[in-house]
């Protein structure tokens, strides 16, 4: 049958990896209907999801991860993999936390393709080398550090000014300098006593501080322009998840020796994870409904989870799988995920949408930024905006 | 030559450079690696003339998961755009000939709801519009497509014709009708040959519009008919791995050809179909 | 039989009545002159015949037709506009044929009446031609070309000769003319020149406010206008128009006229009976510029006044002079020959035979 | 002045004008008029991710009227439609009086002029980030020419970020507006000209006096399009600045985007155009009634 | 000493030569008309004359100035454009100040002009209408004040009438000639009317391709044309051209003339040098329609022929008929009461006093 994928990995390595899923599912007898739609880090395409479900023709397939699955369950439109999940025992494969982000009602809707960590820091020693700087483990030292590098005449801290880059920032400000305890409260719960709290003023105030170690080119860089500032030694750290890999690596670097994948400062016993997932809709066509299931099936598979993820440089979502393919970072992370689960120091990733509804999220995007780039809003100011901005995202 | 002279002369070749280094910035790049790029300035002229990108961004880039480039899209956009083009074209026509050969109680009224219309923004059509279109069966076909560019181009293919006929005189309707003419033929035989200036702004108009479309284009085609602004962004938008400027750059000049070719060929009908009717206003 | 007639025929655009009750009745091979200062609903008058407005009330028959609700297609007419209308892209022969195309006359056929047609108009070498490569009087030539080549019942004019310079307008004034005498079909023709008017017609109707004020021949029209609005509307230079005092003084009405200073009283051998009641009143005299020349074979009806010149303009054949009776400027047509000098006092004849009375509240003539 | 003759009336029973042009009017009231009722509705409903026609009051407009951004994205179509317009509306005009005094290489710079409306902002977004870029564009450029001090950083400036979407929005609208004063001027009977110079006039004089008012209509259709184009911008600023820095240069069409689309607040983004909609219909309903009404009274 | 002076002009637009040498003087207070057929140059020289086209060759003087290159404000000029080419935004009172303004008159001063010259032309009610507001009458008086504001030592008109209607025309043709004698500035005024140029003109210049043909009174070109061209050009209708033969039969000359079969020889009793050398050969007899008229009194000069009418034309005051003579229509201006009938016979009297002849070949006078 044909099965329509509404996805919004269009070039470069993923468009590779898509290439790959594709080839499994046709050798299972089935078309793969390409639908892709790139940008904003997924936002037309889920424009386009929206006005294709109104429509009444939805994809077979889409992209969509985090809460999000929750609001589209709440629409009545998703299809129930109950049946593949039981028979090839998706609650064995997946970590807790990850199963319970696929699943609306209790029963599986969407499938995990990757597991992405979001709270590296990516480092060019060769560049803390000349300026005579230690690698930080904490934001005390980072500042120790980037004071070093800025004295030094380069740029400390590689950033792209979007607003999806500010957040992923201060998400990891706010992990390594209130631990994932405060992190779950502030951005799981939202709770207005955390979001209003000191200690949330405090890393508001540090990540204010950070902005004055970037370069005046920031606002509006795309963030693989950023890497692209550690790669050549313009800079000497960024914030970001473990996809700017993928930059290094096409630039011919080699990890522990061209450049180092580090926890951002403070948070090496933590993991914020941005889970990429596919959701299925409800069909009528029964052969339809099959390559749904198929696709789901193919998509956990071992050898696809490994090849989309060498590709995407982030780690398997499937757990107990071979890594001796991926590099040093991917098994640092693949540990981690593994440890911080245990220790429940693994959290969402509010920036990349896996802790909150979008709308909560885009406030919280809306304060942070607004907050970053005006140097006329105190911490304590929006800290409150914050609380208010939360409330209002609610209904 | 008077100092005037050579002052006018350079200011406005000085602000044609303006307008030109957009275009400027886009071409150098396109024709230079990556590595320069990445170490030469924005208008420092490439140090070899290297079309590859350009081969790449027409036939091997990937949009999805096929990686064949622009080249197929290119054919998309020509399907929509062309019928979209030729039936809001010939509807505007006909509205403009209705709305001022053949006033009727109202037609004022009609024509002052059409321009309202003209200003509505996209956004708010996007779902209603859906959800008629799959209510049609039309959801994510080209005809459905051409159907949403049809419709809201009309307001202003309406303006253009309505202005441009309002200079006709009405004898020459009359005169045809004592011929024995009726509304039909006096449209074809009569009103369209002396509406050539106008259909080219029309024409230019709607198929700049729609060429360069992406939100309807994105939102209501499906994979393989999506047209080629869909693709270029798909094709320049990574969120992952290496931008390679040099063919996004190539691929967006490519996108922009036809549009680009259009201007200059047909630049000097479309001032002077503007001088012939549309400026009446 | 008529070929034209319209009855009682009414136009209102919403609240405003154009055209108030019109009756006319014409016969074929009658050229009907509309003639009527701007705005006074002549080019609706006409294309309510043409079709091409409706009627609010009265009905119109071309033959024994009654078209009133008919299509213009259907009325068998042809029309020359104001602005000739010729379709600009086409050439001079498709704009003579597009009315036959359009009613499948045989392409021979075509060839056939094209020919007769612009040999009939001289306009043979022009055929090929666009209409924007041609000059004024050629243009107003093909749309008569367009016109005769349908070989209608009647043929309607809306002011086919305004739109030339004075010479040209002379000679197409007399193609026409000359068309009409030959062809022999009906025209109604619409102008609000006068000479045109007159030169032309059989039969002029002369309007104003929608509505018909006199109908009648040429001369006729000149002649005996029936009021003040006609005589003055007809004629160029216009009618003079004097008012003075009748007197009844032994039993012969006189009129007082007063120039340069001096107060004359002038005979009426005329009969008017209608003059009789209006003794010791103030009527207005009409007299046309050329009914006061200068001084010459005296007239059996004729009156000499002294006029001092105000104005002297030489035409070519005839010379223009303006002077003041009873305060007010009076034309004379004179012989350029004549002896005349600005400010000069000059001895001028006015023809008291052709003199016309007018009621000075009414406006109407007295009879 | 001969008055026009009247538009050929139609005999009883010819419906087919009126046949002809029924197609258009039912899309007009329903894919304008219709949709903009059922946004109405969706204003005051209390939809989220997807449409549902309920009744929720007043609520998405407090909301909305209490939103921070709301407002910095309303004073930013007032900020940048007045200058964007006024902008075009001189700079088009000056071109156009330029390019009409004989220019010998009139139809390439004519052409190069109205090229940017040919593209769009997808296309050329990309070149205009770097243009705009302190790092990349114009500063780096002009202090590579020596002048070290030189700063152009508009695009990552908070306060002054909106002012390069109107430098961008000016380069690709200038150039039609430019096409329509150029005919505009085309159009002027060359004899009032003459007139104003035999009444004594110099150039200047004759230009401010006489041609420029002369231009009126010209500028009232550059208007209405300018407005259009200024209501409407969307690609403009999402290939610019994406809105940013922050919010910094949020329009009410970006934001209307934004929450019904990425955020799943369609009460709240329709709520926003419905704001929009009404500022639209304040400024073009007067305008349509004066155009259509003065052109009675001419005929 | 002269008002205007114009010095073997000539202007060239790239390769046509369009003036090629026009010699002018006139008079202070003088009123001159340029006349001749489109495209002559008649405006080409006004616009020289105003310094809006450039000189080619040869010099102009205003005045004792020499303004040939001077720039039109310097010039102490107005003008009165065909269009009118009012100020479309500004209202009556500016488009009359507005040239006051720029010279920089005071405010009170200005006042006080606008006042002068809207009542002198009687549009003191229209004074803060738009042009759009105005009929085409009311826009050529404006047209006129704008021009009459700056009390310039020359006006120049450019057609200024040729957009109304006859009516109109004769009308505004009056008050122009009026306003010239009460104002008395020197006026040069271009039109292709010839009774406009005829009742205007103290000097009329009759151009043809670029050329002055003759230059002379009103009277003087109309009476004697120095060839065919102004011959023909002035007057209205043409000046009837009838291809003859002369003979010299017993020392005294003969012209030939047919009509209606008859074959007739006609005495010249005028003095004609010239033409003795012609006998035996082919000429061009002139003739205009009023010289040839019904029978009446004898005069001393006047022969008579037997003429078959063609076309009849009553235009009230006269009457014009066509007949042929020497197989060339020829056109008569007879009295409306004068009897005729079409296709009849009519015994027409020539005015043989008036004929003048031309050379078939040069189409020069012969004198
Ligand atoms: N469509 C219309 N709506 C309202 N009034 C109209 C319309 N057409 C004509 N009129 C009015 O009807 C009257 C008669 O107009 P019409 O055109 O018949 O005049 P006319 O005698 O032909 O004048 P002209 O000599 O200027 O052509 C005028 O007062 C005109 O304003
Ligand atoms: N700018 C120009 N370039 C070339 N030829 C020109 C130009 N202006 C006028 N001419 C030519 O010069 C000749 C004289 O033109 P001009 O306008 O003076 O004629 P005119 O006597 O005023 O005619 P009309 O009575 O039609 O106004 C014409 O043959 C015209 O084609
Ligand atoms: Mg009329
Ligand atoms: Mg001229």
């Amino acid at each position: 049958a044909e099965i329509e994928v509404l996805h919004y990995w269009t070039s470069g390595g993923e468009a590779k990896s898509v290439a790959e899923l594709k080839k499994m599912l046709e050798a299972k007898g089935h078309d793969w209907k390409d639908f892709a739609v790139a940008g904003g880090g997924g936002e037309s395409a889920m424009t386009v999801l929206k006005t294709r479900v109104v429509s009444g023709n939805p994809p077979a397939a889409a992209q969509i991860k985090g809460p999000s699955i929750q609001e589209w369950g709440d629409e009545g439109v998703l299809a129930n993999l109950s049946a593949v999940a039981q028979a090839e025992g998706w609650d064995d494969l997946l970590p807790g936390v990850v199963a319970d982000v696929m699943k609306y009602d209790g029963k599986y809707v969407a499938v995990p393709v990757n597991v992405h960590r979001v709270n590296w820091m990516w480092v060019n020693p060769e560049v803390f080398k000349k300026a005579g700087a230690n690698v930080p483990t904490t934001w005390k030292e980072f500042f120790v550090a980037a004071d070093k590098i800025k004295a030094a005449g380069m740029t400390a801290v590689a950033h792209g000014g979007q607003p999806w880059q500010d957040a992923t920032m201060f998400e990891s400000v706010v992990l390594g300098v209130a631990g994932a305890e405060f992190y779950k409260q502030a951005f799981v719960e939202l709770d207005p006593e955390a979001l209003n709290s000191p200690t949330m003023i405090d890393a508001l105030k540090t990540f204010h501080k950070i902005k004055n170690y970037t370069d005046a080119g920031s606002p509006g860089r795309d963030w693989n322009l950023a890497t692209a500032m550690v790669i050549n030694g313009e800079a000497g750290m960024q914030f970001m998840g473990d996809w700017a890999k993928g930059e290094f690596t096409a630039a011919g670097k080699v990890p522990g020796k061209d450049y180092i994948c580090t926890a951002a400062p403070g948070t090496s016993g933590d993991f914020t994870f941005n889970i990429d997932s596919f959701v299925m809709f409800n069909l009528e066509d029964k052969e339809q409904r099959k390559g749904q299931n198929d696709l789901a099936s193919t998509i956990l598979s071992v050898p696809f989870q490994e090849v989309f993820n060498l590709n995407k440089g982030s780690i398997p979502a499937r757990l107990n799988m071979s890594m001796d393919k991926f590099d040093d970072c991917a098994k640092l992370s693949a540990k981690d995920f593994v440890k911080t689960a245990k220790a429940n120091t693994l959290v969402p990733s509010m920036a990349h949408g896996m802790s909150t509804f979008s709308s909560t999220q885009g406030a919280i995007y809306d304060t942070v930024t607004e907050f970053y780039n005006s140097d006329s809003i105190s911490a304590e100011e929006a800290a409150e905006k914050l609380v208010k901005a939360v409330a209002a995202a609610k209904y | 030559m008077s100092i005037n002279r050579v002052l006018i002369y350079s200011i406005l070749s000085f602000v044609a450079l303006i307008y030109l280094m957009p275009l400027v910035v886009m071409l150098i790049t396109s024709l230079k690696d990556l590595d320069e790029i990445r170490s030469g300035t924005l208008l420092s002229l490439p140090q070899s003339l290297n079309f590859d990108a350009w081969g790449k961004a027409w036939g091997t880039a990937c949009t999805g998961v096929s990686c064949e480039g622009l080249k197929g899209y290119f054919w998309n956009s020509v399907l929509i755009v062309v019928p979209a083009v030729a039936i809001s074209t010939v509807l505007g026509a006909l509205n403009g000939y209705v709305l001022t050969k053949w006033k009727f109680k109202g037609s004022d009224l009609f024509f002052g709801m059409l321009l309202i219309g003209t200003m509505i923004p996209f956004q708010v059509i996007l779902l209603p519009m859906a959800r008629t279109l799959g209510f049609l069966g039309l959801s994510g076909t080209t005809s459905g497509l051409i159907m949403v560019h049809v419709i809201y181009g009309l307001a202003f293919t309406t303006l253009f014709f309505r202005n441009y006929y309002i200079s006709i005189p009405n004898e020459l309707v009359n005169a045809a009708r004592i011929d024995g003419a009726g509304f039909w033929l006096i449209f074809w035989r009569i009103i369209i040959p002396v509406s050539i200036p106008i259909i080219v702004v029309s024409v230019i108009w709607q198929f700049t519009q729609i060429w360069n479309d992406f939100l309807f284009g994105v939102v209501y085609s499906s994979g393989d008919s999506q047209p080629i602004t869909v693709a270029l962004n798909n094709l320049v938008n990574t969120s992952t791995g290496i931008k390679e400027y040099n063919v996004d750059m190539a691929a967006a000049i490519i996108a922009a050809l036809p549009t680009l070719l259009v201007y200059v060929v047909a630049g000097k009908y479309f001032v002077k179909g503007l001088t012939a009717g549309a400026v009446k206003g | 039989m008529h070929a034209l007639k319209i009855q009682n025929v009414e136009k209102t655009y919403g609240k405003v009545n154009v055209l108030k009750g019109i009756d006319i009745e014409i016969e074929p091979g009658q050229f009907l002159i509309l003639v009527g200062p701007s705005g006074c609903g002549k080019s609706t008058l006409l294309n309510m015949i043409a079709g091409l407005e409706e009627v609010t009330k009265g009905n119109i028959f071309i033959g024994d037709r009654d078209v009133t609700h008919l299509d213009p297609k259907d009325r068998d007419i042809a029309m020359v506009f104001q602005s000739y209308a010729l379709y600009p892209n086409m050439t001079v022969r498709q704009n003579i044929s597009f009315g036959l195309e359009i009613r499948k006359t045989e392409k021979s056929e075509q060839q056939v009446i094209v020919d007769k047609v612009s040999k009939l108009l001289q306009i043979e070498p022009l055929l090929d031609r666009k209409p924007k490569q041609l000059s004024g009087g050629q243009r107003q030539r093909v749309a008569m070309g367009r016109a005769l080549a349908r070989d209608p019942s009647i043929f309607l004019f809306d002011e086919p000769l305004s739109n030339l310079d004075a010479k040209l307008r002379v000679e197409m004034r007399s193609e026409i003319k000359e068309l009409h005498q030959r062809v022999g079909t009906t025209i109604v023709y619409v102008t609000h020149d006068q000479i045109e008017a007159m030169t032309l017609g059989d039969v002029i109707a002369v309007m104003k406010d929608g509505e018909i004020q006199q109908m009648g021949s040429p001369q006729e029209i000149y002649d005996n206008p029936r009021n003040q609005f006609v005589a003055g509307f007809m004629g160029s230079p216009s009618m003079n128009f004097i008012p003075c005092q009748i007197e009844k003084v032994n039993g012969v009405m006189q009129v007082g006229l007063e120039s340069a200073g001096a107060q004359h009283q002038m005979i009426i051998k005329q009969t008017i009976p209608g003059l009789e009641s209006y003794a010791g009143k103030k009527v207005v005299l009409g007299i046309r510029p050329e009914q006061i020349t200068q001084q010459g074979e005296d007239k059996l009806d004729s009156a000499m006044l002294d006029c001092a010149v105000e104005i002297i303009e030489p035409t070519g054949p005839d010379t223009q002079i303006t002077a003041r009776i009873n305060g007010v400027r009076t034309i004379c047509r004179i012989h350029p020959t004549a002896e005349c000098r600005l400010d000069k006092l000059m001895p001028l004849m006015l023809d008291m035979s052709k003199v016309v009375f007018f009621d000075p509240d009414t406006q109407m003539r007295i009879y | 002045m001969k008055k026009k003759s009247s538009a050929p009336r139609q005999s009883l029973g010819n419906f087919l004008p009126k046949l002809v042009v029924a197609p258009t009017f039912v899309v007009a009231v329903i894919f304008i008029y219709g949709f903009m009722f059922l946004n109405a509705w969706l204003s005051f409903s209390s939809s989220r991710l997807l449409p549902t026609y309920d009744w929720a009051g007043t609520i998405q407009y407090e909301k909305l009227f209490a939103n921070d951004r709301w407002w910095v994205a309303a004073e930013n179509l007032m900020l940048f439609g007045g200058l964007f317009i006024v902008i075009c509306l001189l700079l088009g005009l000056f071109l156009a009086i330029f390019l009409d005094q004989k220019i010998r290489a009139e139809g390439a710079i004519r052409t190069i002029y109205l090229y940017p409306m040919a593209l769009s902002f997808i296309v050329t977004g990309t070149a205009w980030k770097w243009i705009l870029n302190p790092e990349l564009g114009v500063q780096r450029l002009v202090r590579e020419m020596g002048f070290e001090s030189f700063t152009f950083d508009w695009l990552v400036n908070t306060e002054m970020a909106i002012y390069t979407v109107v430098i961008a929005g000016v380069w690709q609208s200038s150039g039609f507006v430019m096409a329509l004063c150029l005919a505009g001027l085309r159009g002027i009977d060359d004899n009032i000209i003459k007139a104003a110079k035999v009444d004594g006039a110099s150039m200047p004089l004759i230009y401010r006096k006489i041609i420029i008012p002369g231009l009126r209509p010209v500028f009232f259709s550059a208007l209405i399009v300018l407005t259009h184009i200024a209501i409407k911008s969307f690609d403009l600023i999402v290939a610019l600045t994406g809105g940013g820095p922050g919010f910094a240069t949020d329009v009410p069409a970006t934001f209307m985007y934004t929450y019904s689309f990425t955020r799943g607040q369609i009460g709240l983004g329709s709520a926003a155009s419905m704001m929009m909609l009404m500022a639209v219909a304040a400024i073009i309903v007067p305008y349509l009634y004066s155009e259509l009404r003065e052109k009675k009274d001419e005929h």
